[in-house]
């Protein structure tokens, strides 16, 4: 929504964390993370060029707010363990 | 009617014009007679031609001097003195181009030898610089610089100005040897002579 | 519990508005990860001019300040003189720019920087062209490449000339640190960009930088792309420190048709260019190998 | 204490008084001796600043506006082709709202090449969103810059100024000038402090991306910053005067104005020539005065207006052109009166151009043209004065 001028600062000063883009919204194909032949080797966070992927006890876990579902970290995986679905299916 | 009445009408106490060339101080000479004036409770401007002249090109800079405060941003085109420091210049510059009537003009003259060409309808005054320049060993025996020694003959040509706050400027401006240069400026005074017609 | 290998910490938010699978965002997130949050980045106008979104987005958790194009040397110089005036020590101060920002266009005031000694790291991201404007050629393009304005036509053009080799250029200005990275070695990455911040003066991380819709690949090959390059030799990994070469990544030396098949900006070559591209590089690797001398 | 000094150490003293943090600088013919002498400055420790020797104008202003977003108090000198390399970067300084304080050494643009006074460099910059200050001696030059830091870093403002000190009639020309003391300038102008500076380990993005829903808003604000500027001009120099005892005329210097029926307009350091030739037409009997554009950005409207309703000729003298249109003084000095009541008569003079001597006499020949102009009418709006050729003499 436009800010009245009023209510803007000086200048331009970005002091908002870019979480604010739900650049997921982008994505047409996702991750899937099949945890069980996961050997958390922490190659998928390593790429992800979007820092969307977090470690929970060594597994990653996909923000899907941000993945834009570039495949980095399917086509990394020395185990195979992340697959590229189609937006909508599975 | 003369063609500088217009000039009169607006222009300072004194208006001096050196003549020199490139490297020889021409510039500083300006200056360090301005904040002598300055020294005397007088206002001052000084400015050198403004070109972008290398060492040995003719050079010139000019001083105003005033009682009141000097607004006036023109160039001098009618001086009421003249000072000239390297006699050369007398072949080729119009060193006395727009000087006043009854104006001055200072030339670093060798001595005995006999000043010619200048009208007398100025005064005319010789001052042999560059030798005492030479006896005091300021800048180099080819190349003497003169600029503080024509000062001195300066201060004795023009009643406005004395000695002593020319000899004051002179030891604070000067960046060596400014004993010599006061002691040079100093001689100076007392060895320029006027040239009688 | 996991260890990474690279440091867990991370200064970079999600929500970039990069594309899917940019290399540069992971040149921001690795650079980073080896300077720590005590750094102030200087960014002129590149594809990282617009990463960081709106205002009032900014995917960086370091201060940011954008500066002019052509603008970088100076802007990285003018920080560092005001933290100094300040007394701000214990500070990385980073210029962070594209290819064109670099070599074309920013090449006069980085080379400036450089030669005052500026305490930074001026960082290039290297996508070999001017992406942000939608793909043109950079005194950075490889010969060879397809880009807008080396349209490959009915008279088979493409850029024809090499690239300019910006390694050289710094190293000719006596710089303390010099360095290559990918970020498909992000180890590598990390520990050179963490070097780089011990010493002090003029240093320069130049930083091989996929760019998918540039390079004409598909994003999941980011990665693999720029591994490739390493293999081939086409963007060897090596750091120049105080004169000293040393090569970090010799790679397989994999046949440099591996690595340009993967990318539509090539795909017009002939076999004899790939083969003369091939021979370019033979010919630079083994001139790094004699650099680099029998003693590494 | 009174010294006898150039426009240029002039300059070099104010910034120094004034405490800059940092110079970043590139030398150029002739504002050369304000940066050697500052760079001396510095290397004596007389100055705690620190000394950026950037590779180009660009840079210097580029790393004026890294060094200020970081909060130092910064200081450059420039002139000519150096201030139009900066172009790009003037608006940048702007738009990020930093109170850069520069000297212009004014000087023709090539070619051909000219290393003497004129100000179009100056000129072409008007709408880079810089308060632009016309000196007049180097007393003035001296005094603005010192003002212009307090002007400018007032919360309310945060624009970068630009000081004009005409080449060599100023910039090399020695007079005396009163330097303060730095204990009283330091009571005057206290040490920078904006409100938002880059701090180190706080994220913040200086010079972010603005979509067209908001970019509007900032370019509004930055306007009512420089109509803030201008009361700020005339506020600041009020308590300049208290503290210092001298004072120029706000936005508009005004010299025997109240009872003139021609009035000259111009601006820099032939307006103070000008004031010796009013002075000596008054002593003729000729009701002339003098108004002199001290501030062209911001550009004293107001004034103008309430001088232009009581006089019946005002002669603009532009020491620059706008070409395909007149001397851009004039236009805005005729934009600005145009919506009075009652109107003078006016004429443009474009003079001086490239170091040309604008000579007492041709001031005077001026106002006389002016007042005939104004009884008779107006036959060429735009005259070029003492152009070789043409028929009319000036001198």
């Amino acid at each position: 929504m436009t800010k009245s001028y009023e209510d803007l600062p000086l200048t331009p000063i970005a002091d908002t964390p870019s979480t604010m883009n739900l650049t997921g919204l982008w994505r047409v194909v996702r991750p899937l993370v099949d945890k069980s032949k996961c050997k958390k080797c922490t190659t998928c966070w390593k790429f992800c060029p979007d820092a969307a992927i977090t470690l929970v006890d060594g597994f990653p876990v996909i923000d899907l707010n941000y993945c834009k579902g570039c495949g980095i970290c399917a086509h990394e995986c020395p185990s195979k363990c992340i697959i590229m679905v189609k937006e909508g299916e599975a | 009617m003369p063609h500088n009445l217009h000039e009169h009408s607006v222009s300072p106490l004194i208006e001096v014009r050196f003549h020199g060339r490139g490297g020889q101080g021409v510039v500083i000479a300006s200056e360090v007679l301005a904040k002598a004036a300055f020294r005397m409770g007088y206002e001052v401007s000084a400015f050198p031609f403004f070109g972008v002249e290398r060492r040995g090109a003719p050079v010139t800079a000019y001083t105003r001097i005033d009682s009141r405060p000097i607004r006036v941003k023109t160039n001098i085109y009618w001086p009421d003195y003249v000072v000239v420091l390297d006699s050369s210049l007398l072949e080729g510059v119009d060193v006395l181009e727009g000087l006043k009537v009854k104006g001055s003009v200072l030339v670093n003259w060798p001595d005995g030898k006999k000043l010619k060409d200048l009208p007398s309808k100025f005064r005319r005054f010789v001052l042999d610089a560059t030798s005492i320049a030479a006896s005091h060993g300021i800048g180099s025996q080819t190349a003497p610089i003169v600029n503080t020694a024509i000062l001195g003959g300066f201060a004795r040509i023009c009643d406005a100005i004395e000695l002593e706050p020319v000899l004051e400027t002179i030891r604070e401006a000067a960046p060596v040897k400014k004993q010599e240069n006061v002691a040079a400026a100093r001689e100076a005074y007392e060895r320029t002579i006027e040239v009688t017609p | 519990m996991v260890k990474t290998t690279i440091p867990e910490e991370e200064f970079t938010y999600p929500g970039s508005t990069g594309c899917p699978g940019c290399g540069a965002n992971l040149v921001m997130r690795y650079l980073l990860k080896g300077l720590g949050g005590r750094t102030v980045v200087s960014i002129p106008a590149c594809c990282w001019a617009v990463m960081p979104g709106y205002w009032p987005s900014n995917c960086l958790k370091v201060p940011l300040l954008y500066t002019a194009f052509e603008a970088t040397g100076a802007a990285i110089s003018g920080l560092r003189a005001a933290f100094d005036v300040k007394g701000v020590e214990d500070v990385t101060i980073v210029g962070f720019a594209g290819d064109g920002g670099t070599v074309d266009i920013g090449l006069q005031a980085m080379s400036g920087a450089a030669e005052r000694r500026t305490d930074a790291i001026y960082v290039m991201y290297d996508n070999e062209a001017y992406m942000n404007t939608g793909i043109q050629r950079s005194g950075s393009t490889p010969y060879g490449a397809w880009t807008t304005t080396t349209p490959v036509g009915p008279k088979h053009e493409f850029k024809k000339e090499p690239k300019k080799d910006i390694m050289a250029i710094m190293e000719a200005h006596g710089i303390p640190y010099a360095a290559t990275v990918s970020v498909a070695h992000p180890e590598d990455f990390v520990k050179k960009a963490a070097k780089a911040k011990k010493i002090k003066g003029f240093r320069f991380i130049h930083a091989l930088s996929p760019c998918p819709p540039g390079w004409r690949m598909n994003p999941t090959q980011t990665i693999e792309v720029a591994r490739l390059a390493v293999e081939t030799h086409y963007f060897p990994l090596y750091e120049i420190e105080e004169g000293k070469l040393r090569i970090t990544r010799k790679g397989k030396g994999t046949p440099v048709s591996e690595f340009l098949k993967l990318q539509g900006r090539f795909s017009h070559l002939t076999e004899a260019e790939v083969d003369s591209i091939q021979k370019t590089i033979d010919e630079a690797w083994k001139r790094l190998l004699d650099r680099e001398g029998p003693e590494a | 204490m009174r010294m006898v000094m150039t426009g240029n150490y002039a300059s070099a003293y104010g910034a120094k008084l004034s405490r800059a943090e940092v110079i970043a600088a590139y030398p150029i013919t002739p504002q050369t001796s304000i940066v050697e002498k500052l760079a001396e400055f510095v290397s004596s420790g007389e100055l705690k600043a620190q000394y950026i020797p950037v590779e180009s104008e660009h840079s210097a202003m580029a790393a004026c506006i890294a060094a200020e977003t970081a909060g130092a108090r910064t200081y450059t000198a420039t002139s000519s082709h150096g201030l139009t390399l900066m172009h790009e970067v003037l608006m940048w300084a702007s738009g990020a709202r930093l109170p850069i304080v520069m000297t212009n050494v004014s000087r023709a643009m090539a070619p051909p090449w000219s290393v003497w006074v004129d100000n179009m460099d100056s000129i072409a910059q008007r709408d880079t969103g810089w308060l632009q200050f016309f000196c007049q001696n180097n007393q003035e030059v001296l005094d603005t810059i010192i003002m212009a830091y307090k002007i400018c870093e007032s919360r309310r403002v945060m624009l970068p100024a630009m000081i004009i000190e005409d080449a060599f009639i100023l910039s090399h020309t020695s007079e005396p000038v009163d330097v303060p003391d730095q204990e009283v300038v330091d009571r005057f102008l206290p040490p920078y402090a904006p409100e938002l500076k880059i701090e180190v380990g706080k994220a913040m993005g200086f010079g972010s991306l603005v979509k067209p829903d908001q970019y509007m808003e900032f370019r509004y604000k930055d306007m009512l910053a420089m109509k803030e500027a201008a009361e700020r001009v005339k506020a600041v120099e009020k308590e300049f005067k208290q503290v210092f005892g001298r004072e120029y005329g706000g936005l508009l210097e005004k010299y025997m104005c109240d009872d003139a029926e021609t009035v000259l307009i111009t601006a820099g350091s032939v307006a103070a020539t000008a004031k010796d030739v009013v002075d000596a037409m008054r002593a003729r009997g000729a009701r002339v005065g003098l108004a002199r554009i001290r501030a062209f950005r911001p550009f004293p409207h107001e004034e103008l207006r309430a001088l232009a309703s009581k006089v019946v000729g005002i002669a603009v003298l532009d020491r620059s052109y706008t070409f395909g249109a007149a001397g851009a003084m004039f236009t805005e000095v005729k934009a600005s009166v145009y919506s009075c009541h009652k109107r003078p008569v006016m004429k443009n003079y474009i003079a001086g151009l490239g170091g040309r001597d604008i000579t007492t006499k041709i001031i005077s020949n001026i106002m006389d043209d002016m007042a005939v102009a104004a009884k008779r009418g107006v036959e060429d709006e735009v005259e070029w004065v003492d152009v070789a050729g043409l028929p009319r003499r000036w001198r």
